[in-house]
């Protein structure tokens, strides 16, 4: 290891001061004693998604930290360390194809543990197929990340056009008097989109007729779709965007005297920002999660899915959401089929083979809920399992409101006047 | 004079070109970035440096190439790489000459805002088009080979200079175009039609641009309006020719490798690069009031050096 | 019917802010022959003034206005002198020298506070909320009437001052002709200087305002300025008088694109009128003197 | 270069620059007001009147960098009213500008050689170590234009119009300000493409100048031409008088 690494070094330094970049590879020495799982972790640390990207690595890290304290994963009954290695994706599709090529090639990952936004994820695709390693994402929720059939990617949260659409017959069949109508709007972002389609393409099967769909440029005034939603006069508006767009949302709607029925929006309101933000005027909006701290499973690494919410919090001082809990259940995906290949590290080429083999085979319960991942159709390697929940935002906290069984309060409709 | 100059480039070549024996896939990745920005700045700096047109809005040329390859390479089209090259060189050259031939009218402010205009236009125009995938992007059937992209990001990058300096220092159309950024009445009233010419540099940019753009999508495999057609890829290019030196041949080159493996070390080290952007907005300020001639200037000895090298190689290959 | 009365209202309210917007902008402009591409840098770092005075010291941002528009305004009579020495330089090219270097400001601006404050979105609050203004059937949300109000009252001000001071007629006297200012004895590198303070202040104060109706965060610099170069090109390039138009113009445009065409194309028509106003009438459209 | 067939023999052939009724506005003001003037081959016209009589204008819109609202310019016989700058050039018309107008960041050999980007590219080498050779600038070639003294700038500006061998140069203001050796230099070189057919119109102030060179002179005042002769006739005419000493400069 050692002649190789001062070759390699050498080499670099030569070529020209592009050798001035092997920033990366140095500090690999004492591998070949202790033999680890290594693990890279390629998101958007920084950039326009930082803030999704940061939730996605604590996701991860906190169950390598998990693991590691029981000694790390368990295979054929010796223990072995779980090392952790990231890639800034810098929210860059090309960024993020930089980062996984070098964390595979500079620091010899075996895993890899996905980017928060499905750009990124599509652009890392390629680099895992190339060399081989498999990529277990915790958040990337576009169709689209799974249409091509990624042989060696994985999807912890099922996507967007499975969630977003269903939401609304659930809400419409849990309020009476039932609502006859929808107005759907969106950010015209990634995500946001697929967002806003699945809520689109999600009104017909609920019997909602759609009053209008409309995509909106991210940096827009909302205050002209807020007018137009007005004049229609929906009683659901579904709006697809991030926390900001949302915040913006509600106060424009205020600003206008213009209180909607019911609003639902997807991803966003159970950040922190969003309740913070808005204080008073953010209760009462609807959201969709696929994981609560309330739902009833469990594993054993983290026990139940309240213990991992109790964990999470006194690790990072706040509270979970569902792409956190969906990343650090991707630890257990990995545990699970590690053991079950039953391979010690280093692992080479056909080992890696044989783990994406035993990834795609995976049927386990974990706290985040049932994981298995599709072997055919459109969702190729998406785990379908988990099934939405409708939050509501009650005295400034997220509480599941539907479907009943998942449930813990009563479901606010009509929404009061503004106050 | 010819014969060092050759012999120099000659051996830069050969040291690139031999540069994949000595690194792994990843840094040949960022030696491939270096390539790419360099022949991106040197494209720029037709314009910006050799006509004295500062356009803002070179992204979008980048964007139509990018877009070009990747849509001509989706299921259904199934087009050979290489042949898309051409098309989103034509595309952008023929877009640039439509729009460059009012626009350059407009003096260089003018032009300047025209140009962001125009490529804010078209990022705006792709996030809603279908056929462009929306903000959702494109991929493009990956072939994953780092040697390949790396040579032919680095031929790209050496016909692009090889062509700015055959065509803008060596022949007459390079004379015109720096006429008419000196003086332009001037250079008018010498016969030189100077919107011509200016279309002329401006197309010619826009589709080395846009044939970098067009090797991006098939090396990165996943495309979206942001990546390829946001501003910063314009500020980048701005900013790596003003550094090096505006309308000088090496330049470019020089201020693009310094900026982007400067930009690789701060996010390999500092796993963040907001800092980059603060960093690189100093270096224009400091640029622009104290070395408005870039680093090429610094480097006063380097003629001289030159003429002693092509001295002693001409005597020897007499005594020969 | 209602829905048109509605977005006409929208877009005045927001038209009226942008024109205040562009004013600095073109004073700038008429009297340094700078194109200001960090308009945008200066609304932004307005708005995070704001929020730090509304957070640190519990200001309301209609209260901190002021203080932030004389901070600003300090800020850019210390820069002033350096953009006035480039526009004046030996410089092959110095008017692009010049947008260069505020290109460069800018995206020191951005990246700055990229780095310092990260991406999200502050709120600026302010007492002054409510329910809308009911206007038969069109709703007029308070605090844009009022923040239209301050940008009227801002405009106003800047008006008295260039036509009822002896700065101002210093100011008109060098947008007409720096030489001749100066050989009526018109000290133009100072009066530049001050001019690009007046600027900035008052871009900033506008800058606190938008930040208390949308949010503030640091990529909304480059919206802003692509609404004052919108507006100032309409108006013509240095043209204070046709600012007004001009931006109620944009304000009402954008809002009835956004309803009646599809908010997606509401920044493509603005960009591609953007772009044929510069086509057919560089000059601008509603062209007059300072 | 040039085709110098005896000239005098033909006299009917058309003068080598007509103008006719020349006008030009700008916001209300009228800076060329109707100016008819002839020039024949090889023959120097000096152009005088106070500043702002609307010299500089009419040169603009001989030269095409200025459209005119009336009128018409004629090249030997040519007309070329209306032609943009680069066409009116390469029809034979060479010109100077009041303020030096170098390519300041190219050097003076590059800026002779940019002259003949359209026209004999080919032969421009040669033509260029000639026009050194005649205004005598050959130590300063390899210097950037922008490092020049303002004389020698005026001297690589009249090189620059002799490398196109021009039939038609129009020299504004060509020695205002310089010392009398580059002077003497650039009344040489006049002389010299006179010899060889060409023809000019020149606006001066240096009366000195004029009554060596011109063979002709016309004044002009608010934009008009207010009288036209020899020199002797022109110094002795009142209106030039009070176009001059009437009005303060």
């Amino acid at each position: 290891m050692a002649s190789k690494l001062s070759r390699r070094d050498f080499l670099k330094t030569s070529a020209l001061g592009v050798g001035a970049l092997s920033v990366g590879a140095v500090g690999r020495g004492a591998r070949a004693q202790t033999p680890t799982i290594r693990c890279g972790v390629v998101t958007s640390l920084s950039g326009a998604n930082r803030f999704g990207g940061n939730l996605t690595r604590r996701g991860y890290d906190l169950w390598a930290e998990e693991i590691n304290k029981l000694g790390g994963i368990d295979i054929g009954g010796t223990r072995y360390k779980v090392e952790m290695s990231y890639g800034d994706a810098q929210s860059n599709p090309a960024s993020g194809a930089s980062a996984a090529e070098r964390l595979i090639v500079q620091e010899e990952v075996d895993v890899i543990f996905g980017p928060y936004t499905s750009g990124v994820t599509l652009a890392v695709q390629p680099i895992c197929n190339k060399y081989r390693v498999p990529m277990i994402s915790g958040s990337a929720e576009s169709p689209k990340v799974w249409v091509d059939k990624p042989p060696f990617n994985f999807g912890m949260i099922p996507a967007v056009d499975l969630s977003s659409g269903k939401s609304l017959g659930v809400i419409a069949d849990s309020v009476s008097p039932r609502p006859e109508s929808v107005g759907v709007v969106g950010v015209n972002e990634p995500f946001s989109d697929d967002t806003a389609k699945g809520f689109r393409d999600g009104a017909e099967p609920a019997e909602l007729e759609l009053t209008g769909f409309e995509l909106f440029p991210a940096k827009a005034d909302v205050t002209p779709v807020v007018t137009k939603l007005k004049s229609q006069n929906p009683d659901i508006v579904a709006v697809g965007g991030h926390e900001e767009v949302l915040i913006n949302f509600v106060k424009a709607a205020k600003s206008l005297g213009y209180r909607p029925k019911a609003m639902v929006m997807h991803y966003g309101i159970t950040a922190p920002a969003f309740a913070d933000q808005l204080g008073a005027d953010a209760n009462g909006v609807m959201g969709i999660s696929l994981w609560t701290p309330g739902v009833p499973y469990s594993d054993d690494l983290f026990g139940s899915a309240a213990d991992y919410d109790k964990l999470s919090y006194a690790r990072w001082g706040s509270h979970p959401d569902y792409t956190e809990a969906a990343c650090s259940a991707s630890g257990l995906v990995l545990q699970d089929a590690a053991a079950r290949m039953g391979k010690a590290p280093p692992w080479n080429r056909s080992d890696r083979e044989a783990l994406a083999k035993a990834i795609e085979a995976t049927d386990i319960e974990t706290f985040y809920g049932p994981v298995a991942f599709e072997t055919k159709g459109d969702h190729f390697h998406n785990n379908t399992r988990p099934v939405p929940v409708v939050v509501q935002i009650t005295d400034g906290k997220v509480v599941p409101v539907a479907p009943a069984d998942a449930a813990e309060g009563d479901i606010v409709y009509p929404l009061p006047a503004w106050s | 004079m010819g014969l060092t100059r050759w012999l120099a480039g000659v051996i830069v070549v050969a040291v690139l070109a031999a540069l994949p024996l000595g690194l792994d896939a990843y840094s040949l990745r960022i030696a491939t970035g270096v390539c790419m920005w360099a022949g991106l700045a040197c494209a720029w700096n037709i314009v910006g440096g050799y006509a004295g047109y500062i356009s803002f809005g070179h992204s979008a040329f980048f964007g139509i190439g990018a877009y070009a390859t990747a849509l001509l390479m989706q299921r259904g089209m199934d087009w050979p790489f290489f042949a898309t090259l051409p098309v989103g060189l034509v595309v952008a050259a023929g877009v640039a000459a439509v729009i460059g031939a009012p626009t350059m009218r407009l003096r260089g402010s003018y032009f300047a805002i025209a140009t962001w205009a125009f490529a804010e236009m078209l990022l705006q125009l792709v996030n809603v088009l279908d056929v462009t995938g929306g903000p959702g992007g494109l991929s493009v059937p990956p072939y994953l080979n780092e040697h390949f992209f790396y040579y032919l990001m680095l031929a790209a990058a050496v016909i692009a200079y090889l062509a700015v300096w055959v065509l803008v220092e060596r022949s007459r159309f390079g004379f015109r175009l720096r006429a008419l950024r000196d003086h332009e009445p001037a250079a008018e009233a010498l016969g030189i039609r100077t919107t011509l010419v200016k279309v002329q540099a401006f197309a010619l940019s826009a589709g080395i641009a846009a044939v970098f753009g067009g090797i991006y999508a098939y090396w990165v495999t996943f495309i979206d309006p942001m990546s390829v057609m946001g501003g910063e890829i314009t500020d980048q290019m701005v900013v790596m020719v003003l550094l090096g030196g505006l309308g000088t041949v090496w330049g470019p080159a020089l201020g693009a490798s310094l900026l982007w493996l400067t930009n690789r070390m701060v996010w390999s080290a500092l796993g963040d690069t907001a800092i980059y952007l603060p960093i690189l907005g100093v270096i224009i300020v400091a640029v622009v009031l104290f070395l408005p001639n870039g680093l090429v200037s610094l480097l006063p000895g380097l003629g001289q050096l030159r003429r002693r090298g092509h001295r002693l190689l001409t005597g020897m290959v007499r005594k020969l | 019917m209602d829905l048109f009365l509605q977005a006409l209202a929208n877009g005045v309210l927001i038209g009226g802010i942008l024109a205040c917007l562009t004013i600095g902008f073109q004073l700038t402009f008429g009297v340094l022959h700078v194109i200001d591409f960090a308009v945008g840098g200066w609304v932004m770092l307005g708005g995070y003034a704001g929020y730090w005075a509304l957070t640190l010291l519990g200001l309301d941002p209609f209260i901190s206005l002021p203080l932030v528009a004389v901070v600003f305004a300090l800020v850019g009579r210390a820069l002033g002198p350096l953009i006035y020495h480039v526009r004046t330089s030996r410089y092959a090219r110095p008017d692009l020298m010049a947008l260069a270097l505020t290109f460069g400001i800018f995206i020191f601006m951005r990246g700055g506070a990229l780095w310092l404050w990260s991406f999200n979105s502050r709120n600026v609050d302010t007492a002054i909320a409510g329910p809308a203004i009911q206007l038969g059937p069109v709703a007029l949300p308070v605090l844009r009437v009022v923040a239209f109000a301050a940008a009227a009252a801002l405009s106003l001000a800047v008006f008295l001052f260039l036509y009822r001071t002896r700065f101002g007629l210093a100011v008109r006297a060098v947008a007409q002709s720096r030489e001749n200012a100066g050989l009526m004895g018109v000290d133009v590198p100072r009066l530049s200087a001050q001019v690009y303070a007046v600027y900035t202040g008052l871009t900033a104060g506008v800058g606190v305002l938008l930040a208390t109706i949308y949010s503030v965060n640091p990529d909304v610099g480059v919206r802003y300025t692509l609404f004052a170069f919108f507006v100032a090109v309409l108006a013509g390039l240095g043209s204070v008088g046709g600012v007004l138009v001009a931006g109620l113009f944009l304000g009402v445009v954008e809002s009835l694109v956004a309803i009646y065409v599809g908010i997606s194309y509401s920044h493509l028509v603005i960009f591609g009128a953007l772009y044929a106003v510069l086509l057919i009438s560089p000059q601008g459209i509603l062209r007059r003197g300072l | 270069m040039s085709t110098v067939t005896d000239t005098r023999t033909h006299t009917d052939e058309p003068p080598a620059l007509a103008v006719a009724g020349l006008r030009r506005r700008f916001a209300g003001i009228v800076a060329v007001d109707g100016v008819t003037f002839d020039v024949d081959r090889a023959e120097v016209l000096g152009l005088i009147g106070p500043n702002g009589s609307g010299k500089s204008t009419l040169f603009n819109l001989i030269a095409g960098a200025l459209t005119p609202d009336g009128g018409t310019v004629r090249l030997g016989g040519q007309a070329v009213t209306g032609w943009p700058a680069w066409r009116v050039a390469r029809a034979g018309l060479g010109r100077t500008f009041q303020i030096p107008s170098l390519f300041g960041n190219m050097s003076v050999h590059d800026n002779l050689l940019a002259a003949s980007c359209e026209g004999d590219w080919r032969g421009a080498p040669e033509r260029a170590r000639q026009a050194l050779a005649l205004l005598e600038i050959d130590h300063v070639a390899g210097n950037l234009a922008s490092e020049l003294s303002g004389g020698q700038q005026k001297l690589v500006e009249f090189a620059r119009v002799y490398m196109r061998s021009p039939r038609v140069v129009l020299l504004d203001e060509v020695t205002a300000g310089v010392h009398p050796n580059i002077r003497a230099i650039i009344l040489n070189a006049v002389r010299a493409m006179q010899l060889d057919g060409a023809t000019f119109l020149l606006i001066e102030h240096d009366m000195e100048l004029v009554r060596e060179v011109c063979d002709r002179i016309i004044v002009m005042d608010f934009g008009q031409v207010v009288a036209e002769g020899s020199f002797e006739e022109i110094a002795g005419n009142a209106e030039v008088r009070r176009a001059y000493l009437g009005r303060s400069e």
